[in-house]
């Protein structure tokens, strides 16, 4: 219990401490909140693993009146994995943010921004209240985009000023749904409007709220915001908000749709959602293949990637729900959300060194860097392995889990789409890694520590080591499954 | 009676903004403009606290609504001194 | 005859708000923005809910007022096209009207409300609203206070690298002894008692943190255009434990709670009252500081390219 | 038609007004303030879902006070990139929506 608390606070704590105390102290105590919250998040999902689903009513007030929260299988995987990805960026960071290299203004930001949007999506993850929810998401929102214009050229603020209409946009969507839901049953708990009497407006919040989460996923067609915002802030803010920031409202939307009103979701609107995933997967594969930066290929791998999530939908909700492939269905989607975050991290922080040692990140500039630094280079290579979906990588097992689900049920569609789409990212991943490899550098390249170096290919490694160790974390996430993805009948 | 004197005072103040409008919206330039909002509003502005004054009890009250009314007029005084201020800058330079 | 006043109010309401979308000039746009303000908090005072009234009044108008105009202001320096409202866009005007009409419909389809079997437990205040701001959904609150410094924290990374040493804002010019400045003498004291006011009956009567931070956020400005405070540099020390000041209170009492065993933002009836104070007082200063700094925007310097 | 539908009613205009605004219009601060412009409708609405039967629900003019700080804070953040992306750019529209008034 008190490692729940711990891991809203800790955050919290260390974003005050950074900005009241002057600079050394400031960036001390911000350090020790990050390996503290990175610690509590392990220890958290250990209590999880063997006591089950923890529940916390804030302030000791039952809902409907007050807030719970809640750490099952779903909010602890990705709580994991979130502080897995936070802390290596913020291994990387210390040297990027140095106030001798990217100047005062962004050495000062950078970290609380940082410690913002890991309290921001630790709500996310554990809380059971729909305003809660958006409190929590608007705080998402507003770091990921100080995050995005950190970089203070055009191009960035254009980038963050577009994020931020869509954002605004969707958070008042969502919020509309969330004041349908209270005004006919006077509760925003997910667990009480799941046992709701349902009523006529309910089918309308729901559609607005998705549309308005929808729109901070940057699912397709609203995904227009996504890559250039991605790919104009510095490497280890991309790092966040590729491998980070999209998942926070996609839990959202798997726990609207599964956990409050699973009643509400019948097959027309579940495959609707999935069709704009396989477009998402398709736009963004070949946008991702036209592009002649490594950033922005890689960015718009993140439109293709958050795609695949949306396939659940159908497979594991509507007249699927119950039935024994849901299960599989739904954890195969957490598997992916799961081992893109710690890929795209991993593939995001080895771009920054490669764009470091080249001096820029047109694809010709990185040739031949694969000999210089090695570990960068492996790094990409094993993100890529993910993202394609290659065994024994987390992308794998979760492909694998849905397509396998796909196939049971019928719906051969999806799993058409996940093998189009694991070629597809085969294609435009090959060219950058064909140029990584490729012989003849060009100018003689500094490449960063090994140090920093090891980063990329830890995370990377992480989210192959997930595909290897998949039985565990299919195990923590049976904890607090929706009835609707219980195995079997 | 109390009733009376507030609806007097009330259409009193209501007519000046009235004639205040009209002014705003009809004279040339943003000084006699200035001049038709100022004067004429807070005037009606003050009418009108006149009327309220007899439907409050208690010194306390009466006293909150005469320092909303001179409240006012401070900002509206000071507000369109600074726009006369800025269209004679606009007009000069 | 209040259901003509009622009619007549929001009948001002749309045509407001559609002067504010459709009218020409980006500042016209902005004057009627804040004039809808006023008259939503007219409405709140209709719905009898005078908490949300002020906040409106103070927050929605009020200070987001300024905010735009001194935006308009500050773009006049950079931009000089006004855009034109654009051309009527029928897809979105009947998405809108779509929009429009779903919810109309929800208001006519919804149940009708939930009666609450139970009364509002004891709180420690008597003002409903805020028993359910700081004590029942206290975590919202607290989340509320830092998404502020969120934003103030992203709005500091807009300033130019050159400029970052310098104090808030645009330096301003005011003449001494002018209007302005008598003004910024004579405003403040008022101000600053009526925020004070606001905060500390918040516990019992309509105000709170968030009103009364937002009277002496306008206070604080004021003085700062009448040229009677300089805006501080970001690298003030003493401002920014302003800034952190009340959500640190926040988790502080927070913590306590859960430390002693009662539970994470845990106020026991006994202590409830006062913690909230000491709470609402430590917010209200932040959330002035905040705001002041939100409408100061970055430090930019005197240097022009 | 009781008073309550007229304001709830008002309320889900002006979202829809806002909306139009927020799609419609190019110039930047006139998107924003069209966001306000929806999130102060999408409040009255949600205020008159709770006064409903009788005596106010405490829980709506909390939720909306909260509404409304957030919302000041998200309109700060944006004025402020506005203001920073037309220094370094020198306009207040978007690149991509430079042509059509």
């Amino acid at each position: 219990m008190s490692f729940l608390v711990a891991l809203l606070v800790l955050p919290l704590a260390g974003a005050l401490a950074i900005v009241a105390l002057p600079g050394q102290a400031g960036r001390a105590a911000a350090f020790s909140a990050i390996a503290a919250t990175a610690a509590a998040a392990v220890a958290l999902a250990a209590s999880v693993s063997s006591q089950g689903v923890l529940r916390l009513e804030v302030g000791g007030w039952a809902p409907p009146l007050g807030i719970a929260l809640a750490a099952d299988g779903l909010g602890v995987t990705l709580i994991v994995m979130t502080a897995t990805v936070m802390a290596g960026v913020s291994l990387v960071a210390r040297g990027t943010f140095a106030p001798e290299l990217a100047g005062d203004r962004a050495a000062f930001g950078f970290w609380p921004l940082m410690l913002l949007l890991w309290s921001a999506l630790n709500v996310v993850f554990l809380s059971r209240d729909l305003f809660n929810l958006y409190v929590g998401i608007e705080l998402l929102s507003l770091a990921a985009i100080g995050l995005v214009a950190i970089d203070g050229k055009a191009a960035a603020l254009a980038a963050a000023i577009r994020y931020i209409v869509f954002a605004l946009a969707g958070s008042l969507l969502y919020l509309a749904g969330v004041v349908l839901i209270y005004a006919s049953h006077g509760t925003l708990d997910i667990d009480l409007v799941a046992v709701r009497t349902p009523s006529a407006p309910d089918g309308l919040a729901l559609a607005l709220m998705t549309a308005g989460l929808m729109a901070k996923t940057a699912l397709f067609p609203f995904h227009v915001w996504l890559p250039p915002a991605h790919a104009g802030a510095p490497a280890p803010a991309s790092a966040l908000l590729s491998g980070l920031v999209p998942k926070a409202s996609f839990v959202i939307l798997m726990r609207l749709w599964f956990d409050a009103m699973p009643d509400r979701a019948s097959d027309g609107p579940l495959v609707l959602i999935a069709l704009l995933g396989t477009a998402a997967v398709i736009w963004g594969s070949l946008a991702a293949l036209a592009q002649e930066r490594l950033k922005l290929i890689v960015a718009y791998s993140t439109v293709a990637q958050i795609g695949y999530l949306f396939l659940v939908f159908p497979l594991a909700g509507g007249t699927s729900a119950g039935l024994p492939w849901a299960a599989g269905a739904w954890t195969g989607a957490v598997f992916l959300a799961l081992s893109h975050g710690l890929a795209k991290a991993g593939m995001f922080l080895a771009v920054g060194h490669c764009m470091a040692a080249a001096g820029g990140d047109r694809l010709s500039a990185v040739r031949g860097l694969a000999k210089v630094m090695p570990m960068t280079a492996f790094a990409f290579a094993l993100s890529a392995v993910t993202l394609v979906g290659l065994p024994p990588s987390g992308g794998f097992t979760g492909k694998y889990l849905v397509m396998t689900a796909a196939f049971a049920s019928g719906q051969w569609l999806w799993a058409l789409v996940i093998a189009v789409g694991g070629l597809l990212a085969a294609a435009y991943l090959y060219r950058p890694l064909a140029m990584l490899f490729g012989r003849g550098a060009g100018a003689s390249p500094v490449p960063p520590s090994r140090a920093r170096q090891a980063v990329p290919l830890l995370l990377a490694g992480a989210s192959v080591a997930l595909g290897i160790a998949s039985a565990g974390a299919y195990g923590i996430l049976e904890i607090g499954r929706p009835p609707a993805a219980e195995e079997g009948l | 009676m109390a009733d009376i004197a507030t609806i007097a005072f009330t259409g009193l103040g209501l007519c000046f903004f009235i004639a205040g409008t009209i002014g705003l919206l009809r004279f040339p330039d943003v000084f006699t403009r200035l001049h038709a909002l100022t004067k004429a509003d807070n005037l009606g502005l003050g009418f009108i606290t006149l009327g309220m004054l007899f439907q409050v009890e208690g010194w306390r009250e009466m006293a909150l609504l005469v320092l909303i009314w001179a409240l006012t007029l401070l900002a509206a005084g000071t507000v369109s001194q600074l726009i006369a201020r800025a269209a004679l800058k606009d007009r000069s330079g | 005859m209040t259901w003509a006043f009622d009619a007549a109010l929001c009948a001002l309401i749309l045509g407001v708000a559609f002067a504010t979308v459709l009218g020409r000039g980006v500042f016209r746009s902005i004057v009627f923005f804040i004039v809808y303000g006023l008259l939503m908090a007219v409405a709140w005072v209709r719905l009898d809910a005078v908490d949300v009234a002020l906040a409106e009044a103070a927050i929605g108008a009020g200070l987001t007022g300024v905010l735009f105009l001194t935006t308009f202001g500050r773009l006049a320096r950079n931009v000089s096209d006004d855009a034109a409202p654009g051309r009527f866009h029928l897809p979105a005007a009947l998405a809108c009207g779509g929009l429009t009409g779903a919810l109309a419909w929800a208001w006519f389809a919804m149940p009708a409300p939930v009666r609450r079997e139970w009364e509002l437990p004891p709180a420690g205040v008597e003002n409903p609203v805020t028993a359910v701001l700081l004590n029942f959904r206290a975590w919202d609150t607290l989340l509320e206070s830092i998404v502020l410094l969120a934003a103030l924290i992203g709005l500091w990374m807009m300033a130019r690298d050159g400029d970052w040493g310098d104090r808030l804002g645009l330096p301003q010019h005011v003449r001494p002894g002018g209007v302005m400045a008598g003004f910024g003498r004579l405003l403040p004291p008022v101000g600053f008692l009526v925020g004070v006011y606001l905060v500390y009956v918040g516990a019992d009567q309509p105000g709170g943190a968030f009103q009364g931070g937002t009277v002496l956020a306008a206070v604080g400005l004021v003085a700062a255009l009448a040229g009677l405070v300089r805006p501080p540099r970001i690298a003030a020390h003493r401002w920014r434990v302003a800034l952190v000041a009340g959500p640190s209170v926040f988790l502080v009492a927070g913590l306590a709670g859960a430390v002693l065993g009662a539970g994470f933002l845990t106020l026991p009836e006994p202590v409830a009252g006062t913690a909230i104070f000491v709470i609402e007082v430590g917010l209200a200063i932040s959330i002035a500081v905040t705001l002041v700094f939100l409408v100061l925007g970055p430090p930019e310097g005197e240097r022009r390219e | 038609m009781s008073a309550l539908t007229l304001y709830a009613l008002t309320g889900s205009a002006a979202i829809g007004i806002g909306f139009y605004g927020l799609i419609a219009a190019r110039h930047l601060l006139r998107r924003i303030v069209a966001f306000n412009l929806i999130g102060s409708g999408l409040f009255l609405f949600f205020g008159a879902t709770g006064a409903r039967g009788g005596a106010a629900d405490p829980v709506p003019q909390a939720l909306i006070i909260t509404g409304i700080v957030v919302a000041l804070s998200a309109s700060a953040l944006a004025v402020g990139l506005l203001v920073a992306h037309a220094r370094v750019a020198g306009r207040v529209v978007l690149p991509e929506e430079e042509d059509g008034g």
